[in-house]
């Protein structure tokens, strides 16, 4: 997001529909996709501004989390007993039957692990340079528009084209993990 | 099925392993220090409980740890009776640990701190014990014994302490250990004339008590030693043998004339 | 929806983290209770330590007894927490918005104090914590893999450490939430801290949806293989009454059984204390309590299969075992006791849609149900013990000290706690959740009547 | 809206809709295979029932009782489900599974002969504890009597709305076909009583099948064999004859989507994905049973029960085990972690069949070792006992009575809808595709 020559623009509307049209005219505007973020205190259903889908690959994550955890857990299980072998018990020195449940144990542990960084990183988590407006959480829908400076004057025009009741640029606002203290 | 290891080999090799101790590797390393126990010879006497007291450093337990259960001995004798009053006769049943092959109390241990030696022994290793008490409950003949407290000797018993075994601390388990200190001290002294080890050399503190000589202490593996011929009888029999445990403690079986004679006349 | 939602949010907000933002007084007095009462525990804990374990009632061969029960019972609970949320996620179930954290944070909290039991019970705790981690692995010594007793710590930090992330990840809206409704730069920094940056962008959303359901789809079989490896603990000896192979799913259920209980209870506690009439409705209850039915039903079925495959081999052992559990001594009381509240009570009752709308009745029989579980875990454990072998002179009763009594009341008072003060510092109610959940509401008109409808995501 | 439920949403229309029986443009030379086979069946049967073989001669067939038990008669606790939980996706499958219940009639003309040969309770470890008159014979014909009249019932109600939109004129009826179909007005009285009925038949079903499961599997199985004591296996039984049961409706669905376009319409990816989570989710759980009985056994080391798993595990049924456990576990689980898989009914149908040639290994390995164990009055084997291949006979058994399965199950799609319309339509009534600000939702209604 935080690219140096470029502006962020984060505009409030009061309604969902004003902030849909406001997506529109943007795009017809001709700002790309990726650009438009919409911000909002509350999930609505996907594509519901008109926004882009979004793509992910949360679901392999797990599958790489599994690999690894099964290789750690084999190993330190097999280690454990080949290192020390004593015989306890009559069972035999590497006792698989006896070890499924560290090795199960393992693999659920890595995957979720995993699965873990990859909610994280798929979306794009800390974040601490984002534009945010704490009215945001009283209903208010944001419009963030990831400009050139250039056309910083186009984006906003557009923005207020939709009714937006106000406009923060980066200068005006303080990123969300910082105590934000706007004027809200 | 005669010989529960063999299912459990073939139950490993599933898993694609196969058993360490089977009969036969047994055999083929040598040892299985074993004991055979002759009920017939065994009066009751309770010798064996006291020496055994005396030689492993057992904590002795006043009357009220005896009522609370938690009395120490590695080696009782149970009493039982058998018919009605007035022909009840009493049936004595010394019990130790049984150093079984299948050992319940083995493979429930989380660090390792009783396991079986390549001698047939079921080891306990203080130092390692954390005292979760697993094994005492997978043992089913319940002859592991916790340490609820530091052990205390009234005077001046504290002054006959055996320098050869360690006083266990709190919150630790121990048993029996066949004197596992007897047999290194006799196996390091036949190293040191190096000469074999002979048969009867080693004898734990129960077996040397013993005045009926019920109890007879020996190599299970050796054909000529006096436990294996001992053992070779038809008399022979082990505690709670279903449980496929594979005890090294053989127990020769009461002859009873005279339960023999009503069973007779029953019939 | 069309018209700007502040005004509802703003309220909605206000409501769910009230006793976040201020501090009835009542807080301070009910924790300063729950601490002594949990540091009795402590003081006792710290007295075994110094000189040992023979202030509980444990002798031979009973060497498994309160605390071992506890710890079983509190792993129960945690188990119905996940379940309910990860269950309730993955088909989509619209009631589950306000129940899914709470039961969550019961899971956690019930789960860490379980964990302390085995390390308070074992005669060197110090010792003990080696091995719950690999330890010493200088001289190639690690823990045994073989031992039950390693498999549950594995298991149970697993769930632990999952369930934690879990909560954490499913929080981080509410944080953002409470970040911008917080008072006071500390609080502000913290929650801005804790929550990452959150913004809300659609994107975050979409994860976050997606993200609850796989998180949930790993959780589940963590949960079911946790209370198995419990069961083994038992299980894999040969104690008579202990050696069933219908432990595994029968120790499960049974922990559904009793958790769902408790995640009833709580929800009804938590909407008296926290004022949340208006979030936790009959209707919450009355569908929690429809699934307690199903499982209570399951769990009979697996406590008649291992009754029955119990006196199934005429084993004399196993029928000592069984005929000491339900009609010797004061065994057969608890039995009754354990009959009536765990099962006849309760659950022809939940039958009558009046008891299972009716908060009281509903908190009774969950209350019930609990203790019923707490003596059914006692009833499987100790009168095994008891009769281990055909060696009577191995025979051995069991009576508790009061220092168990202690032991117990402590965890309760732990777990309590525990959950009150997250609950002081962070949101308890999924804010972000409930308020998608009026947006996804929806009415359908059929003829002339209305059904309640709801997008699917 | 994916197509099938769109295809729902017009009949629901369409009001003088009437659900048609299946229409398969099957060549009849299936038919006559299946019919040739069953015959061979029939033969068999008779042959059993003729010779004197005793207990052993019925090893397999009891088997394939087994296997009717597991995947047949467990199939009609999926609608049950669906029904129970609402569940949109079970919709077009409630039809395909209830009609399960015709086939697994059969189960009861296995279960008599077989009875009849088994040895006397007294002395042998049994549920009934000497206390059952007429044990194991009486109660368990009676058990498993009970479960079918009860899954018949099932059928018949959940069938009368349809019957009644197929039978034109209710007056012109006689009088017999009236009663049937409860003089079926559509009335909401009839309505609401359809409903509830289902609802508490299926519940009835579902505990019968319960109990039938612990009895037969019992009796059948673990009394016969020595050591073999279990308590886990019968819900074993149960999880796997239920896994075998969503995939018999997985693989009738894709038949009726591959081979009549006119009832295909209604099957699509909702279904085939919701399928293939069950059929994952049990798999799963197959492990589960399978393993909590298999750890305790092997950690214990008691020798009787060790011999017995080894029986039926390790050495002696070996390759019989292997195939259920690679059929059953293995492939499955490593095809239906895929989304794809599950997503896509070709992919889907495959893997049922590997689950179901599983299953029928796997029943073989657990109850032919106790129908033809030497002695079950002893306490532990002596020493493991020789595998038991089937003769000529057996195979033609198998073989057969699956195949007159198959062509009671024909018989039963060709006479009756094989979907029901009725919660067809209820359930696209209760769905419709919005307009969401920018974008289109799927709000699905939850009557209560």
């Amino acid at each position: 997001m935080g690219i140096r020559d470029n502006t962020e623009l984060l505009g409030l509307y009061e309604g969902p529909d004003q902030a849909a049209d406001a997506v529109g005219n943007l795009k017809e505007a001709g700002f790309e996709d990726n650009a438009i973020e919409v911000l909002s205190a509350t999930p609505y259903p996907e594509g519901a501004f008109g926004e882009q889908t979004i793509k992910h690959r949360l679901f392999t994550f797990p599958f790489a989390g599994a690999a690894c955890g099964l290789a750690i857990g084999l190993a330190w299980v097999i280690g454990a007993q080949v290192s020390l072998p004593i015989v306890t018990g009559g069972k035999p020195i590497v006792a698989f039957p006896a070890i499924i449940q560290i090795l199960y144990e393992g693999t659920m542990l890595g995957a979720v692990l995993f699965t873990i960084i990859g909610v994280l990183f798929e979306s794009r988590l800390p974040d601490g340079i984002g534009l945010y407006d704490e009215r945001i959480a009283d209903g208010y829908i944001g419009i963030s528009v990831m400009t050139e400076t250039e056309r910083m004057q186009e984006a906003r025009t557009v923005l207020n084209g939709a009714g937006a009741i106000d406009i923060i640029s980066a200068e005006k606002s303080s990123p969300a993990a910082a105590p934000a203290t706007s004027n809200a | 099925m005669n010989n529960p290891n063999e299912a459990a080999a073939a139950l490993a090799t599933v898993a694609g392993q196969r058993t360490l101790v089977g009969e036969e590797e047994l055999k083929a390393d040598g040892r299985r220090w074993g004991m055979v126990i002759d009920a017939d010879l065994c009066t009751g006497c309770q010798a064996c409980v006291v020496a055994c007291y005396a030689e492993n450093n057992i904590a002795i337990s006043e009357e009220n740890r005896v009522a609370e259960g938690r009395a120490k001995t590695w080696i009782r004798i149970e009493r039982y009776w058998e018919g009605e009053f007035p022909n009840a006769k009493a049936r004595f049943v010394p019990v130790l640990c049984q150093h079984c092959d299948n050992a319940g109390c083995e493979p429930v241990c989380p660090v390792w701190a009783t396991y079986h030696d390549d001698e047939g022994l079921n080891v306990q290793v203080y130092n390692r014990c954390v005292g979760t008490r697993f094994c005492a409950n997978g043992c089913i003949y319940s002859v592991r014994h916790f340490n609820f407290w530091e052990p205390e000797w009234p005077e001046p018993l504290d002054y006959q302490l055996n320098p050869d075994v360690t006083v266990r601390t709190k919150g630790i388990i121990e048993k029996c250990t066949f004197c596992v200190q007897r047999i290194t001290r006799a196996k390091t002294d036949a190293a040191h004339d190096g000469r074999e080890l002979e048969d009867g050399e080693v004898q734990p503190a129960c077996v040397q008590a013993c005045q009926t000589s019920a109890l007879v202490f020996g190599d299970l593996h050796d054909p000529e030693s006096q436990v294996a011929q001992a053992a070779d009888s038809d008399r022979a029999f082990r505690l709670l043998e279903d449980s496929g445990f594979e005890p090294g403690v053989v127990y020769l079986a009461k002859i009873d004339p005279f339960a023999q004679e009503e069973s007779a006349a029953h019939e | 929806m069309q018209d700007p939602v502040t005004v509802d949010d703003r309220t909605v907000d206000r409501e769910l983290l009230d006793f976040v933002m201020r501090t009835p007084r009542w807080f301070f007095g009910s924790t300063f209770a729950l601490a002594v009462g949990l540091l009795a525990g402590v003081l006792v804990f710290l007295t075994m330590l110094n000189w040992g374990l023979q202030f509980l009632g444990y002798s031979s061969p009973v060497y498994w007894g309160f605390l071992i029960v506890n710890f079983v019972f509190w792993i129960g609970i945690s188990h119905a927490g996940v379940m309910i949320s990860a269950i309730l996620r993955i088909v989509q179930a619209e009631w589950r918005r306000p129940v899914t954290r709470a039961a969550e944070i019961v899971t956690v909290f019930s789960l860490m104090t379980a964990l302390m039991f085995p390390l308070i019970h074992s005669g060197r705790p110090w010792r003990t914590l080696y091995w719950a981690f690999p330890y010493d692995w200088i001289r190639g010594m690690w823990p045994n893999p073989r031992s039950p007793l390693v498999w549950d710590p594995s298991a149970i930090m697993t769930y632990l450490t999952s369930t934690i992330l879990f909560v954490y990840i499913a929080m981080l809206p509410d944080l953002a939430i409470a970040r911008d409704r917080a008072t006071g730069p500390v609080r502000k920094t913290i929650y801005g801290i804790l929550s990452l940056g959150f913004r809300g962008t659609s994107r975050q959303w979409r994860i976050q949806a997606v993200a609850g359901i796989l998180l949930s789809a790993l959780i589940l079989p963590i949960f079911v293989s946790v209370h198995s490896i419990v069961s083994w603990d038992f299980a894999v000896t040969l104690v008579p009454g202990w050696h069933s192979t219908t432990f595994a799913p029968y120790f499960v259920i049974g922990a559904v059984h009793s958790g769902v209980s408790a995640v009833v209870m709580a929800m009804i506690i938590i909407r008296k204390i926290f004022h949340l009439q208006n979030y936790i409705t009959a209707d919450h209850i009355d569908s929690l309590t429809r699934l307690l039915i199903a499982v209570a039903a399951t769990w009979f079925f697996f406590l008649m299969l291992d009754f029955f495959f119990g006196l199934y081999g005429t084993e004399p052992t196993e029928v000592d075992t069984w005929s000491r559990r339900i009609l010797e001594g004061e065994w057969r009381y608890l039995a009754v006791i354990f009959a009536l509240c765990s099962f006849i009570i309760p659950v022809p009752m939940w039958l009558f849609r009046g008891v299972r709308r009716s908060f009281f009745w509903m908190f009774v029989t969950t209350v019930l149900v609990n203790i019923g579980m707490w003596i059914e875990r006692f009833m499987l454990i100790v009168p095994a013990l008891e009769r281990k072998s055909p060696l009577t002179f191995a025979y051995g009763d069991y009576t508790p000290s009061i220092s168990e009594f202690i032991l117990v009341l402590a965890s309760f008072c732990m777990v309590t706690l525990g959950v009150l003060v997250f609950s002081k510092f962070l949101p308890l109610m999924p804010v972000a959740d409930i308020k998608e959940g009026k947006i996804m509401k929806q009415e359908m008109k059929i003829g002339r009547a209305d059904v309640p409808a709801t997008i699917r995501e | 809206m994916s197509s099938p439920e769109r295809a729902a949403l017009e009949l629901s229309l369409r009001p003088a809709y009437r659900p048609k029986p299946l229409r398969i443009s099957m060549t009849n030379a299936v038919v006559a295979l299946l019919v040739v086979l069953g015959v061979g069946g029939i033969a068999a049967y008779v042959s059993r029932i003729a010779g004197d073989g005793g207990r052993e001669s019925w090893a397999y067939p009891t088997a394939v009782l087994m296997v009717l038990i597991s995947f047949v008669a467990a199939a009609p606790l999926i609608a049950y489900a669906s029904r129970a939980t609402r569940g949109y996706w079970g919709l077009p499958s409630r039809r395909i599974a209830d009609l399960f219940v015709i086939p697994s009639l059969l189960s009861m003309v296995i279960l008599i002969p077989v009875m009849m040969t088994l040895p006397p309770l007294k002395g042998r470890a049994n549920l009934w504890f000497d206390f059952a008159w007429g044990a194991p014979f009486f109660t368990d014909v009676l058990a498993l009597g009970i479960m079918l009249v009860a899954g018949l019932a099932l059928l018949w109600v959940s069938l009368v709305p349809d019957l009644a939109a197929n039978a034109g004129d209710m007056n012109k009826l006689p009088r017999w076909r009236r009663m049937l179909l409860l003089n079926w007005k559509g009335s909401v009285r009839n309505w609401k009583t359809v409903r509830v009925t289902v609802k508490v038949l299926g519940a009835f079903y579902l505990m019968a099948y319960v109990f039938v499961a612990m009895v037969l599997t019992t009796d059948l199985g673990q009394s016969l064999m020595p050591g073999w004591r279990s308590g886990v296996f019968p819900a074993y039984h149960l999880i796997s004859g239920i896994q075998g049961g969503v995939a018999a409706i997985i693989i009738v669905s894709w038949l009726i989507r591959r081979f009549s376009p006119e009832a295909g319409q209604f099957i699509g990816n909702e279904q085939a994905l919701n399928l293939g989570k069950l059929l994952l989710g049990l798999t799963l759980l197959w492990f589960y049973f399978f393993y909590s009985d298999f750890i305790v056994v092997w950690y214990g080391r008691k020798p009787s029960e060790v011999a017995a798993v080894q029986v039926q595990t390790a050495s002696v049924y070996l390759v019989p085990f292997l195939i259920a456990v690679f059929c059953q576990l293995l492939i499955p689980i490593a095809l239906l972690i895929f989304n794809g898989v599950r997503r896509n009914l070709n992919l889907l149908a495959p893997v049922a069949l590997i689950v179901i040639v599983g299953q029928i290994f796997d029943r073989i390995r657990l109850f032919v070792p106790a129908m033809t164990s030497e002695d079950p009055f002893a306490h532990s084997y002596e020493e493991l006992p020789n595998a038991v291949g089937p003769d000529l006979i057996d195979i033609l058994f198998i073989v057969g009575f699956l195949a007159l399965a198959a062509l009671a199950y024909l018989w039963a799609a060709r006479r009756f809808p094989i979907h029901s319309g009725w919660e067809l339509r209820e359930g696209a009534m209760l769905r419709e595709e919005r307009k969401f600000m920018k974008t289109e939702v799927l709000v699905l209604g939850k009557p209560d």
